[in-house]
C-alpha cells in the first residue's frame, strides 16, 4: 500500500480506459448539446473580451472579431467559455488527487527549462494560429469532428498527426537523446 | 509514466456498454406497417395513374376475376347501398391484420383493387397511404359512389362530372361580370401575407 | 430525445452548470491520462509511449459507434448533430501548422490546460501563446480570409465523401483501429524506455 | 497480451460490425400508418369555405391559404392573400417554413378536393400540425362565396342566414353581388416569393 502510495503521482489511467470515459463524454456531450467538446473556443472568446477591454471599439472594426462581437451574447461561446472553466477545474481535481499538483517545468533532462519554455511559447503561438485557420483544435475539430464522421474532422486530424509524425524526426533533439 | 496495468475497469466499462447497446436494441419497437414510398417518392407516384372513371369502373365491374371494389364507407351506408360484389372495408379497419391479409392475397394475384367511397375524397388518402404501404395495385374511383349511382340510373345531369379538379366555370368571366344587382361599393383590400418564419432551432454551432 | 438543448429540453442556465460539469470531467479525463504531461504526449511521436493516439483513437471510435446506435434507437436525432465544416484547404494547412505547433510546444490546446491546471509553467506559456496566437490570426485576417474560405465542402461527412454507409466506415475504421493498437504495442516493446 | 485488450478489440470490431448488419430502419419523423390512419379519418382536417370566408374577412391573421394548382390557374384566380405552391413542389425544402407555422392554421386547396388532399397526405405523415384542407376547393368556393345561390323558400332559416354570410361575403370577395367597378379593379394580391437562400451555417467557432 505505501508503495501504491509513493508512486501514485506517475501512475496514469491506462489509455484504453481514458479513451473509453472520453468516448463517452463526448457522446453524453453530443447528447446533451448537439455539438462536441471544445477547447480553444472559449480561449478565442477570451481573447475577444480582452481586446475589447484593452481597445474599445477595436474588436467591432475588426474584420474578424465583428464576426463573434456581434454574437458576443451567443450562448455558444459562453458555454465554451464555462467548459473551459470546468476543464481547469477538473484537471486540478485530478491532479490533485495524485499528489501531482506543482509548479515546475516539465522538460527532458537534456534541455534546459527555459529552452522547453521557448519551444512551449513557439507552439502555443502556431497552435493559436493553426487552431483558428482551421476552425478548430485537436478537440473541437478532430476529435468532435471525428465523432460524427466530419470529413474536415478527419481531415485536420491527419493534418496534425502526419505533419507531426513526419516532422518528428528534425525535432528529435528537442524530445529525446 | 506508468500506466494502470490493471485492466478490470476496461472489462466492466466494455460490458456495461455493450448492456447499453442490447437494452437499446430491446426498446426498438418494431414498425407493423412500414411506408414503401416516402412523401418525396409518392410525389412521383402520383403522376403514373392512380384513378379510374366512372365509365372504366362499368366495365371493371363485371370482371370479378381480376378486379375487386372495396367500399370504404361505414357498414351503414355499405348495407344501404353498394356497387356489385363491393367489399366492405371500412376506413378505420384498413390495417387490421385480417383485412391486411386479404391486401397481401390481392398483391400476390396482382388483382386490381378499386377503393371508393362516396366521392373519390373519401377514397383518396386512405388509397395513398395503402399505397405508400406499398400496396401499388390499388386505384381510386372518380366521382365516387354518388356518380356511378347516377350514371347507372341514367341521371346524369349536364352539371355532373367526376374530374372535380377542373375548373367547373369560367372564373374571369364571373369575375369580369361581377355584380348585376349590388349598390354597394367595397374595395376589397389585399389581405397582407406575411410568413412567420419559425425560428429553426439550428444545431449549437461548434467551437473547438 | 436528444440533443437535450436542441428540443429545448434544458434551460440556457442549466446548460452553463452542465457546461462546467462536462469540462470538469473533460478535464478529469484528460488530466488522470497523463495528457497533462507534454513528455508522455511527445512519447507518441517517438515510440516510447503510445498514450495520446490509444486515448484518441478509443474515445473517437467508442463516441462514433456510441452515437449511430444511440441515432439507430431513436434516442438521439442524429441528423442535426452539429457536423464540422469541411473547408479543405484550410483544414489541411492548419492542421500542418497544429502538428508543427504540436511537436515544438509539446502540448494542444486542451491538454496545456490541464497541464496549467496543475500548476506545468510550460502549460502556463503555452496557453499565454495559444491567446497571443489567437490575436495575431486576428491581426492577418483580412489578409489570409481568402484562403480561409477555400474548398468550402459543406457539413459533409467522411462516409459522403467516400460514398460508403456510416456502417461500414465505421467497420473498417475499427479494423483499423484495432491494428493501429497493435502496431503500437509492437513499437513500444521495441523503443528503448524513457523514464520521465 | 492481455485477454482484455482482445476483448476490447472484438467488442469494437463487433459492435461496429453490428452496425452493419443492422436492419435499415425507416423514417422515425414519418407518422405510423396505425395511428396516421386515425387522422385520416378525422373530418376535422377539412374547413369549409364558409369558415375560410368568414376568417378571410375577420382579417384572422392565423390563417394562410396554400394553393397547390399550377401556377397559371393560379394567375387566373386565386383566393385572395393565397400563396401559391404546386402540388409537385410541396415537398420542396424552402416551403418547409412557410407549410409548418405557429399556431398558424394552414389551409391548401385546389380545384376540387382530390389534389389539396393529396398535398395534406404528403405533409401531414410528416408530423405538421394544424393543416387543413379547403373542402370543395375553387369550386365550392365559387358556387358558395363569389355565386351563391339562394335557397329553396322551403328551406330552413339557418339555410337562409348561411345565404346572408355568402351574400355579404360575395360583395367583399368580389363576386356577383359586388359592385362591377369595384369587382374589376379588385386587386387581387399575389404573393410574390422571394426564395430564400438557404442560411449557411455560422462560421466555425474556434
Amino acid at each position: 500500500m505505501d508503495f501504491w502510495k509513493e508512486n501514485k503521482t506517475h501512475i496514469y489511467w491506462n489509455p484504453y480506459f481514458g479513451g473509453f470515459m472520453l468516448g463517452l463524454l463526448l457522446i453524453a456531450t453530443f447528447y446533451i448539446t448537439g455539438r462536441g467538446l471544445g477547447a480553444t473556443g472559449g480561449t478565442k472568446s477570451a481573447v475577444i473580451t480582452t481586446v475589447d477591454k484593452v481597445a474599445p471599439g477595436y474588436a467591432k472594426e475588426s474584420s474578424y472579431y465583428s464576426k463573434y462581437y456581434d454574437e458576443e451574447k451567443n450562448p455558444m461561446n459562453n458555454w465554451l467559455v464555462f467548459e473551459t472553466i470546468g476543464m481547469i477545474a477538473g484537471a486540478f481535481l485530478s491532479g490533485a488527487l495524485s499528489g501531482r499538483v506543482k509548479f515546475r517545468v516539465q522538460h527532458p533532462p537534456h534541455i534546459s527549462s527555459n529552452k522547453r519554455l521557448i519551444y512551449a511559447s513557439i507552439g502555443g503561438l502556431l497552435f493559436g494560429f493553426g487552431s483558428q485557420f482551421a476552425r478548430g483544435c485537436t478537440s473541437g475539430a478532430a476529435l468532435s469532428g471525428s465523432a460524427v464522421l466530419s470529413l474536415g474532422g478527419f481531415i485536420t486530424m491527419a493534418g496534425i498527426f502526419g505533419t507531426a509524425y513526419i516532422v518528428a524526426y528534425f525535432f528529435r533533439k528537442m524530445w529525446i537523446n | 509514466m506508468e500506466e494502470l496495468k490493471r485492466t478490470r475497469r476496461i472489462t466492466i466499462g466494455v460490458i456495461v456498454f455493450l448492456a447499453v447497446i442490447i437494452i437499446g436494441a430491446n426498446t426498438i419497437k418494431k414498425q407493423k406497417n412500414i411506408y414503401k414510398y416516402l412523401p418525396q417518392q409518392m410525389i412521383e407516384e402520383l403522376i403514373l395513374v392512380y384513378q379510374v372513371t366512372p365509365e372504366e369502373a362499368v366495365d371493371l365491374l363485371k370482371d370479378t376475376v381480376s378486379t375487386v371494389f372495396v367500399d370504404l364507407r361505414s357498414i351503414y351506408d355499405y348495407e344501404k347501398g353498394k356497387l356489385d360484389n363491393a367489399i366492405n372495408i371500412p376506413i378505420p379497419m384498413l390495417l387490421d391484420d385480417d383485412n391486411k391479409k386479404l391486401f397481401d392475397t390481392w398483391k400476390k394475384d396482382s388483382v386490381k383493387v378499386v377503393f371508393y367511397g362516396n366521392d373519390q375524397l373519401q377514397a383518396n388518402a386512405p388509397w395513398m397511404m395503402m399505397y405508400q404501404l406499398g400496396y401499388t395495385n390499388t386505384v381510386t374511383l372518380m366521382g365516387g359512389k354518388e356518380y356511378m349511382d347516377l350514371q347507372m340510373a341514367g341521371l346524369l345531369s349536364e352539371n355532373s362530372t367526376y374530374e372535380t379538379e377542373k375548373p367547373a366555370v369560367d372564373y374571369k368571366a364571373i369575375l369580369a361580370k361581377g355584380g348585376n344587382n349590388s349598390k354597394t361599393v367595397t374595395t376589397v383590400a389585399p389581405k397582407k401575407t406575411v410568413v412567420v418564419r419559425k425560428k429553426k432551432k439550428k444545431a449549437a454551432e461548434g467551437g473547438c | 430525445m436528444g440533443p437535450l438543448t436542441y428540443f429545448g429540453e434544458i434551460s440556457t442556465e442549466w446548460n452553463y452548470v452542465i457546461a462546467i460539469f462536462i469540462g470538469m470531467a473533460f478535464g478529469y479525463i484528460m488530466e488522470a491520462s497523463g495528457f497533462s504531461s507534454s513528455r508522455k504526449l511527445i512519447g507518441v511521436f517517438y515510440g516510447y509511449d503510445f498514450a495520446v493516439i490509444r486515448v484518441f483513437i478509443t474515445a473517437t471510435l467508442v463516441a462514433i459507434i456510441g452515437l449511430l446506435y444511440m441515432g439507430y434507437f431513436g434516442w438521439i436525432d442524429y441528423s442535426v448533430l452539429f457536423v464540422h465544416p469541411t473547408f479543405i484547404f484550410s483544414a489541411t494547412i492548419g492542421g500542418i501548422i497544429m502538428g508543427f505547433g504540436f511537436i515544438i510546444g509539446g502540448f494542444c490546446p486542451g491538454t496545456s490546460l490541464c497541464a496549467l491546471a496543475i500548476g506545468k509553467l510550460d502549460g502556463w506559456v503555452f496557453t499565454i501563446a495559444l491567446f497571443i496566437g489567437i490575436f495575431i490570426y486576428s491581426l492577418v485576417f483580412p489578409l489570409i480570409k481568402p484562403y480561409y474560405n477555400m474548398g468550402d465542402m459543406g457539413h459533409i461527412t467522411i462516409s459522403e465523401y467516400l460514398n460508403m454507409s456510416n456502417a461500414w466506415f465505421t467497420f473498417w475504421f475499427a479494423i483499423i483501429a484495432v491494428a493501429i493498437f497493435y502496431v503500437t504495442s509492437v513499437i513500444r516493446k521495441k523503443v528503448k524506455e524513457v523514464r520521465y | 497480451m492481455s485477454k482484455r485488450y482482445i476483448l476490447l478489440a472484438v467488442v469494437f470490431i463487433g459492435s461496429a460490425f453490428g452496425l452493419v448488419v443492422l436492419p435499415d430502419k425507416h423514417d422515425t419523423k414519418q407518422i405510423p400508418a396505425e395511428k396516421f390512419l386515425i387522422e385520416i379519418y378525422n373530418p376535422a382536417r377539412f374547413l369549409s369555405t364558409h369558415q375560410i370566408a368568414k376568417r378571410l374577412i375577420e382579417r384572422d391573421p392565423s390563417i394562410f391559404l396554400v394553393d397547390v394548382r399550377t401556377p397559371s390557374e393560379f394567375e387566373e384566380y386565386s383566393i385572395p392573400g393565397a400563396f401559391n405552391i404546386p402540388l409537385e413542389h410541396i415537398l420542396d425544402e424552402e416551403w418547409v417554413d412557410y407549410l409548418s407555422q405557429d399556431g398558424v392554421d394552414v389551409v391548401l386547396y385546389s380545384n376540387g378536393n382530390i389534389y389539396a388532399d393529396q398535398a395534406w397526405m404528403l405533409i401531414a405523415q410528416q408530423g405538421i400540425k394544424n393543416l387543413y384542407i379547403m373542402k370543395g376547393g375553387v369550386n365550392q368556393w365559387f358556387s358558395t362565396i363569389i355565386q351563391p345561390v339562394e335557397p329553396p323558400e322551403t328551406a330552413s332559416s339557418e339555410a337562409f342566414d348561411l345565404y346572408a354570410f355568402e351574400k355579404a361575403a360575395s360583395i367583399y370577395f368580389g363576386g356577383s353581388f359586388a359592385n362591377i367597378e369595384s369587382a374589376t379593379t379588385t386587386p387581387i394580391k399575389k404573393t410574390v416569393v422571394v426564395r430564400k437562400k438557404k442560411k449557411k451555417a455560422a462560421e466555425g467557432g474556434c
